[in-house]
């Protein structure tokens, strides 16, 4: 019964995320064109333009291959598993062991693998301009994010998610220097992966600033769809991570009941509100680089990763 | 049986004299030749009986685990070239460089230089030691002329005066060695019978000993190519006939060098002298990292393989200066697996110096493709010389560098930077001449034997697998012996 | 028990005797080579006898037989030929032979297109021989007797098409480093075995170095084997010769002989050196993977040469491999054998792998070559309409190497990485320091790997075709097809039940590691990996396929039921500027180009020169982009000018007079005579 | 009888020495030749002497060639060569006479040095003769070095040559002496035949080894 529960309330987790992503998104939005003076669309837009993009017919080029077509449920099916793999109201679920920090980034990276293939497979310019800058951006993120992951798993023991917000609860963190140099550094690359301003902007369509936008820029219809979700879910997921490593507040372990749960959900809400709050906030307040300068802008960050990594490992024996 | 083993070595080197004096007397090359192979294939007979009958040693000529086989492989080894410049030499004939007078005169001195090698080999008597060895160079002096060029005559005189040489040298050796066993020994023949002086040799005057072995070691060691006694070499290989290049780099090094090293076995057994081992590694070492450079800008490809030969004989002392039983052991098989190996290497240049009508390397491109037995035996052939298994002279150079290693680190690094320098600089030549794309020279078909080069492939590459007992027993007990 | 070895006691003759029949099919192949079914016989022979030797050491390993020994009378007169079959040669058989075996069921098909047959038939059986005999060798002769023959038949392949003088070039390079490497291994029995000639491994294990032989020992193996494997800065043979040999040969020499080196290094540090060990090796160790690793990767990134990426990703790889190898030693240095277990499993999974995939990807290359006869990716393109069966295989082995999951390639990563997070309970500082920074060098190279392969897949199968050859193309034929697929199979099962794999390589572990293993894992529940215990960390392959399937069949079938599944063809959109000239795609040249200015600036000295025609002038711009290669003009191009500029030097010693020579000889008598005078 | 045959058998010896030194002194070719029969009758003597007083009567033979041969027959036929080949008189000498004559000095003193403590166990006579021997062989190799032209080349080799008979004359009973001074006279007749030959082939030009040494492999790279 108990364990039935338990996949209930991972099931639930899924599809909890799948049902934020856009919400998150509409919600980030909106607080950006309020910060500019504007009204801004309903938070709901995201759903709204999702329904439409559906129930649209696909156009796809003549030089497009099967590979196109597989790519975006390919895209979605891994970034949808990794989010679903970050413990977000509740901890320990049932499926938590399956994949560890390590894995979700990887899972990330598959995702990225395929959408820079999907970018290059009709053959234009601009799908090889975006891929070739998506490729670079993350050969500097991912290992930015990586050596975020040393640091906590040095901390806490572990590179498995519940287990590292469980000993974040604990009193025995403290205030570190590493841990706030790995908070910066998954902030960069979280604003990197996610392809916000500064590095890359989600609303142009200028051919020499997009990354994101460019791979994507043959797909239309369903595709497209999954492909916007997808990216939605991403966003979601980092900021779900970044709650549930540095704010692990509230969270409920996995059969503590009903209220817990719900507490659990009302704090992950509030902390999402908070994080696309100062998402929207950042965004506003800093230009765009020029794409030669993000290698220095990530490098900072795969820097100030190493730079936590190294701390402990020194610091471990004192 | 020891009357058998008796009339096998009178046969050594009764045949190849009488066989010259009549060859000297026959005209018409073609039953020359004929003669020559049968001669040739005689004394290898007579030398495959040693093997069941030694004769006992007397003043003059004596039968031992060292030059048994040394004597096999010099018959053996004249053989096979005596086949191979059979069909060579008519070549020869067809394109003009010679005159059937002067094939005479070549099948002639072929087998009196057998002659002198064997009884060289033979010989117990430090005096007609080098008696033989003289012969020996005066003979192949004559060969190297041959074909009377302005090039072939300039080798000719320059081997000649260095030879005279290391001649005269070596004399002054041997009246030192008589000088020093005279005390203990009295006067008169027992004091210059090799087996006779290694009894007695612990009682002789060392500083005398030390003295007489720098001269034999200078003597010999000219003889023998070793840097910076070798400028004869390279000419006279380049410059003589293809099967007599073959017979100098295969057997008469080879003879040189068990000259020398009969007497680092006195020197050996004279507690009191001083070890023979650093002249002849500083030697060894010299010749080596010399003939590595020297083999990188070489243009004529038998001049290449002469070079490789001084490369070899550097090897080889150097191993016997190493001393110790696996070293020595090294050394000896490195010698068989030499003359093996580069007369094998030299048919092959014969053939391909007449198939292609030179011998410069620039001209000479994918042998493999025009000519695929022939290519490929060569790129074998420097294989096995360069050390590589499935040949016989992995073996040698395995233990050589290892036991080094492990007694002489410093020395091991020069023989190791040596080895590595002479097989990049000979494979950079050779690769050229085997591969890439063939340019449009001449490509006749083969007419020469090309059996001997496969019989002697084949002998080094079972080598390289298995090694016979008794061989590795004489190898063993002489490898004691040379202390 | 005692069936135990009467069966461990059985396959060791067997498997000897194997090698010969190669030989022997080898042999006739030099004189057959030319008649129509010989190709056909040769590989097939080789594929069962891969089969067969596959078979037994699966059975060795996983019945954990006791070794077996044999000697022959062979050899060194006085020593023989000892061969010996345990845990680790086992495992290495395994790999040899499966990639093996592969390549011939492809190169049935493959090397129908041969058109030196004569130059490839007798090699290739030799070829597998020598491994197999070097992996079974158990005395310093046999192992570099057979490691050379394995170096000089691979030789011959590479000259297999040697008309074309790079491949000369590359050949002759090749051999020279192979003699090098042999040399330095040469030195190291030589300090094993001692003076007195115990070149018996038996015995080499008995005997006990001193610390400082020991050291000299470990830099002596890792110049050998490192040199063959590809370790920076010996690699630069590497990526010249893989590629010139025909495809299948290149699958062997990259997917296997570099672990057969690999396999060198582990015998000889690990099982013949033993105890004691230093912790600064596991340190030096360490930083050559790290740097090995991020080089390789730089160097593939810059190639649009197929084969020749792919050879520099062999490089990447074996830094990946001796990173674990440094991390199992440093710990083994200070007595962690449990963490050190995990760090040689993450090692030799990973060894495992990457014969997987580098064999995958290299027969790929042979199916794209045959079907359009280039390798330069800038000329190739689109392949994935004409050949998608291909295009598919590739495609997974590409996602292997770059470590994504759920595939193999990730699995020995992320075992790597857990080695690592673990060794802060390291002791010296200098580790401490060191293993942080190879870490970020690790994750850098993964993540520049897969730009490498994002690189590689994209521009040789999608887009446009860019030159008449790649739209000419056709699909490869069904031998070929199935080896590619299966080698695709195997990388998709070693992803997703890593367990029984790790399973596997317990007793190997085992062996090198002083009876310290990793826990069973197939008792997991889901068979789940779990390394070091629960509250570490864990992985599940299984289930991250099945639910990204899921998730992803899901989408796709409510979408398709629920919403539009509606398609039309048209042209392409690319912001309204559809161009019809395949020329305005990306190149290989230009997709790497951000990376080559972030990275190529450090470490090639990458210039970028664009000459740009005054305005009214019609010549087209040009931009021109030049690398320099660190190592080799730092490293290699001295030593040559060197060697030329010396015999070049002494070359008037050719030319002296009569005279001259003389004086020579006399100076050398009077200098020993003075020598005798002094001596006394 | 014993000191004054020790003296004789020394003063001959020296007397070779000294004659050496002539050798050395000489710039002209006939000169050279001259000094050098000069140089084979002292041996004949100094080997009969020995033989004299080893009673070792195969001696004689050597002397009795070294005599003929080398004192008489060999300088006529190179006066002959001379002659026919028209080579210049003079031998242009490289280095200075003068420090030839240095040179020489330093060897013989070389020679002394390494003998006269090696041969303490053997009798003085052989240790002088041994001595003086290898001075004569030390000078002789110093001729064939510091002379440009072929005939002197012989010579000096010749002058070497006697050196060595000296001293298988001085070995007290030593066999063979008599074959090796035969196999010896061989080669030099067949050194000089060889220079006659080159000459009458119309290979070179001139005996001078410089113009011998012009052609060569592998000039052109």
């Amino acid at each position: 019964m108990a364990l039935i529960a338990d996949y209930l309330v991972q099931g639930c987790q899924m599809l909890l995320m799948l049902l934020l992503a856009p919400l998150l998104t509409g919600w980030v939005r909106v607080f950006k064109a309020r910060l500019l003076r504007r009204r801004g669309p309903s938070p709901l837009q995201p759903y709204r333009d999702l329904f439409k993009l559906l129930r649209k017919e696909v156009v796809l080029a003549d030089s497009a291959s099967w590979l196109f077509r597989v790519a975006p449920y390919l895209i979605f099916a891994a970034l949808w598993v990794a989010a679903a793999l970050v413990p977000t109201f509740a901890g320990g679920l049932p499926f938590s062991w399956t994949a560890d920090l390590i894995a979700i980034v990887a899972l990330l990276g598959t995702a990225r693998f395929f959408l820079a293939l999907a970018g290059l497979d009709v053959g234009t310019s601009f799908g090889g301009i975006g891929s070739s800058r998506e490729m670079m951006i993350a050969s500097l993120a991912e290992p930015a994010m990586l050596m975020m992951v040393f640091t906590l798993s040095l901390l806490a023991g572990t590179t498995e998610l519940s287990s590292v917000a469980r000993f974040m609860l604990t009193a025995e963190v403290g205030l570190r220097v590493s841990l706030g140099l790995a908070l910066l550094a998954l902030v960069m690359v979280a604003i990197a992966e996610n392809a916000r301003i500064p590095v890359d902007n989600p609303a142009t369509h200028l051919e020499l600033t997009m990354v994101h936008e460019a791979m994507v820029l043959e797909y239309s219809g369903r595709h497209l769809a999954l492909i916007e979700l997808g990216a939605s879910l991403k966003l979601l997921l980092y900021i779900s991570l970044l709650g549930c490593i540095f704010a692990p507040w509230g969270m409920a372990v996995v059969g503590e009941g009903l209220t817990a749960y719900l507490i659990g959900v009302g704090a992950y809400l509030a902390k999402l509100a908070f994080g696309g709050f100062l998402l929207a906030l950042f965004e506003t307040s800093i230009a765009k680089m020029r794409v030669f300068r993000v290698d220095q802008f990530l490098g900072a960050a795969l820097m100030l990763g190493l730079l936590g990594a190294l701390l402990l490992f020194v610091s471990r024996s004192l | 049986m020891n009357d058998v083993g008796f009339s096998a070595v009178t046969a050594l080197l009764v045949v190849p004299a009488s066989t010259a004096l009549l060859l000297v007397l026959l005209p018409g090359y073609r039953v020359g030749a004929r003669l020559n192979v049968g001669a040739a294939l005689l004394s290898l007979l007579a030398a495959f009986t040693l093997f069941e009958a030694r004769p006992d040693a007397n003043l003059y000529l004596r039968v031992d685990d060292f030059n048994i086989y040394l004597i096999v492989l010099n018959n053996l080894v004249s053989f096979t070239t005596s086949v191979f410049s059979a069909s060579y030499i008519a070549h020869e004939l067809d394109t003009g460089r010679l005159t059937p007078a002067y094939l005479r005169f070549y099948h002639a001195m072929y087998q009196a230089l057998l002659f002198a090698m064997n009884l060289a080999l033979l010989a117990n008597n430090i005096g007609l030691l080098w008696v033989a060895i003289e012969l020996a160079t005066l003979i192949t002096v004559l060969m190297v002329g041959l074909y009377r060029t302005r090039a072939a005559l300039e080798a000719a005189w320059k081997y000649f005066i260095l030879g005279s040489l290391g001649i005269a040298l070596a004399l002054f050796g041997t009246i030192l060695v008589y000088l020093a066993a005279q005390p203990t020994m009295g006067e008169g023949l027992p004091a210059m019978a090799w087996d006779r002086l290694l009894a007695h040799a612990k009682a002789f005057d060392p500083a005398l000993l030390n003295l007489a072995f720098v001269f034999l070691l200078l003597g010999y060691g000219t003889k023998a190519g070793l840097v910076p006694l070798h400028a004869w070499l390279p000419d006279a290989h380049a410059e003589g006939p293809t099967p007599i290049s073959a017979v100098l780099s295969g057997l008469l090094l080879n003879v040189a060098l068990y000259a020398v090293l009969r007497f680092k076995m006195l020197m050996s057994a004279n507690p009191a002298a001083l070890a023979p081992g650093p002249l002849m590694v500083i030697l060894g070492l010299l010749s080596l990292l010399f003939a590595g450079l020297m083999l990188y800008r070489r243009g004529d490809i038998k001049r290449l393989f002469a070079y490789s030969s001084i490369e070899h004989m550097g090897i080889i002392t150097f191993a016997f200066g190493m001393g110790g039983p696996l070293a020595n052991f090294a050394g000896l098989l490195h010698m068989t697996m030499h003359s093996l190996t580069k007369s094998a290497i030299f048919f092959a240049v014969g053939h391909i110096s007449q198939v292609k009508g030179t011998q410069r390397i620039s001209t000479i491109r994918g042998l493999t493709v025009t000519h695929p037995t022939l290519g490929w035996g060569l790129v074998a052939g420097v294989i096995a010389i360069a050390g590589m298994p499935p040949f016989g002279v992995f073996m040698s150079e395995f233990l050589v560098v290892s036991s080094t290693f492990a007694r002489q680190p410093l020395l091991a690094l020069p023989l190791v930077i040596g080895l590595l320098l002479a097989f990049g600089t000979l494979l950079w030549r050779v690769h050229g001449v085997a591969f890439g794309k063939p340019d449009g020279g001449p490509a006749a078909p083969v007419q020469a034997s090309i059996l001997p080069l496969l019989a002697h492939l084949a002998l080094v590459l079972i080598a390289g697998i298995w090694l016979p007992g008794p061989l590795v027993a004489w190898f063993l007990h002489v490898a004691v012996l040379l202390g | 028990m005692s069936e135990e070895v009467g069966f461990a006691i059985m396959p060791l003759p067997l498997l000897l005797s194997l090698p010969l029949v190669l030989l022997a099919v080898g042999g006739y192949a030099v004189a057959a080579a030319h008649r129509p079914g010989c190709s056909r016989l040769v590989y097939g022979v080789t594929l069962t006898i891969a089969a067969v030797t596959l078979g037994l050491a699966l059975a060795h390993l996983l019945t954990a037989a006791v070794p077996a020994t044999l000697a022959l009378p062979l050899g060194l007169p006085w020593l023989g030929a000892h061969f010996r079959l345990d845990a680790l040669s086992a495992f290495f058989l395994i790999v040899a032979n499966l990639s093996g075996g592969v390549a011939s069921l492809f190169a049935l098909g493959y090397g129908q297109h041969e058109h030196a047959p004569e130059r490839v038939l007798p090699f290739f059986p030799a070829f597998l021989a020598g491994m197999n005999l070097v992996l079974l060798a158990d005395d310093a002769f046999t192992f570099l007797f057979a490691w050379e023959f394995m170096s000089l038949s691979s030789w011959a392949l590479v000259l297999a098409h040697h008309q074309d003088p790079a491949n000369a070039r590359a050949g002759y390079l090749y051999l020279v480093m192979a003699c090098f490497g042999t040399l330095a291994l040469l030195l190291t029995f030589g300090l094993l075995a001692g003076p007195d000639g115990g070149y018996n491994f038996a015995a080499i294990r008995a005997g006990q170095p001193t610390p400082g032989l020991a050291a000299l020992v470990l830099i002596l193996a890792l110049l050998g084997a490192g040199s063959k494997a590809g370790l920076v800065p010996l690699h630069v043979w590497l990526p010249l010769a893989h590629p010139a040999a025909p495809s299948h040969v290149s699958a062997l020499m990259s997917g296997v002989m570099t672990k057969v080196a690999v396999y060198g290094f582990i015998r000889i540090v690990f099982d013949l050196l033993g105890e004691p060990v230093v912790w600064w090796w596991g340190g030096v160790v360490l930083a050559l993977g790290g740097i090995t690793a991020v080089l390789g990767v730089l160097y593939a990134l810059m190639q649009h040469d197929l084969k020749r990426l792919l050879a520099y990703h062999t490089v990447e790889n074996i830094g990946i491999i001796f990173i674990g190898l440094g991390l199992a030693l440093a710990f083994q240095a200070n007595q962690m054998y449990s963490i050190a277990a995990l760090a040689l499993t993450a090692a030799l999974f990973h060894v495992l792998n990457h014969s997987l995939f580098k064999s995958l990807l290299f027969l790929g290359t042979g199916a794209v070559l045959t079907a359009t006869g280039e390798r330069d990716m800038e000329r190739l393109g689109g392949l994935i309409h004409p050949m998608p069966w291909t295009a598919l295989a590739f495609l997974i082995g590409a996602a292997a190497i770059s470590a994504l999951p759920p595939l193999n390639g990730f699995v020995s990563e992320w075992l790597t990485f857990q080695a690592i997070l673990i060794s802060p309970e390291l002791p010296q500082w200098l580790l401490r320091f060191l293993v942080p920074a190879v870490g970020a060098l690790l994750a850098l190279s993964a993540a520049l790997a897969a730009a490498c392969f994002v690189k590689a897949f994209g521009i040789t199968f999608l887009g446009r075709p860019r030159s008449p050859a790649a739209a000419r193309a056709r699909e490869t034929d069904r031998y070929s097809l199935s080896a590619l697929f299966a080698l695709a199979t195997l990388c998709l099962l070693a992803g997703i039940l890593p367990g029984l794999v790790v399973d596997g390589l317990a007793p190997v572990v085992g062996l090198l590691n002083g009876g310290a293993r990793l826990a069973a894992q197939y008792s997991q529940p889901w068979l789940t990996l779990v390394p070091v215990g629960e509250v570490k960390s864990t992985y599940n392959g299984l289930l991250v396929l099945l639910f990204m399937a899921l998730s992803g069949t899901v989408a796709a079938g409510l979408i398709h039921r629920l919403a539009s599944n509606a398609a039309r063809r048209g042209p392409a959109w690319d912001c309204g500027f559809p161009e019809a000239s395949p020329a305005t795609q990306y190149t290989a040249g230009s997709f790497a180009q951000p990376i080559r200015r972030v990275f190529g600036s450090i470490v090639f000295q990458a210039r970028e020169r664009v000459t740009m025609p005054p305005p009214g002038d019609s010549r087209p711009a040009r931009l021109e982009v030049e690398l320099h290669d660190p190592v080799w003009e730092r490293g290699y191009a001295p030593v040559a000018n060197a060697v030329v500029a010396i015999s070049t030097r002494f070359n008037y010693l050719q030319y002296l007079t009569i005279r001259r020579y003389l004086s020579l000889v006399f100076g050398a008598l009077v200098l020993l005579l003075l020598g005798m005078v002094l001596w006394r | 009888m014993r000191g004054l045959a020790f003296d004789i058998a020394h003063l001959l010896a020296g007397g070779m020495v000294v004659v050496s030194f002539l050798l050395l002194y000489q710039d002209r070719v006939y000169a050279l030749l001259n000094v050098f029969a000069l140089h084979s009758l002292v041996l004949a003597l100094a080997v009969g002497w020995q033989a004299y007083i080893q009673e070792a009567h195969h001696l004689y033979v050597t002397a009795g060639i070294a005599l003929i041969f080398k004192a008489v027959v060999i300088p006529t036929a190179l006066h002959r060569i001379v002659q026919r080949l028209g080579i210049h008189r003079t031998l242009e000498v490289v280095g200075g006479v003068g420090r030839d004559m240095l040179a020489g000095t330093a060897l013989v003193a070389l020679a002394i040095l390494v003998m006269l403590p090696v041969t303490a166990g053997a009798d003085a006579l052989a240790r002088e003769d041994l001595a003086f021997a290898l001075a004569v062989v030390l000078l002789g190799l110093l001729l064939m070095v510091t002379r440009q032209n072929a005939v002197s080349l012989v010579v000096g080799f010749m002058s070497l040559e006697n050196g060595l008979v000296l001293a298988a004359a001085g070995a007290r009973g030593m066999p063979l002496a008599v074959e090796i001074s035969v196999a010896f006279s061989v080669l030099i007749a067949l050194i000089v035949i060889g220079v006659f030959l080159f000459r009458i082939r119309e290979r070179f030009d001139s005996v001078d080894m410089q113009a011998m040494d012009t052609f060569r492999e592998g000039r052109r790279k």
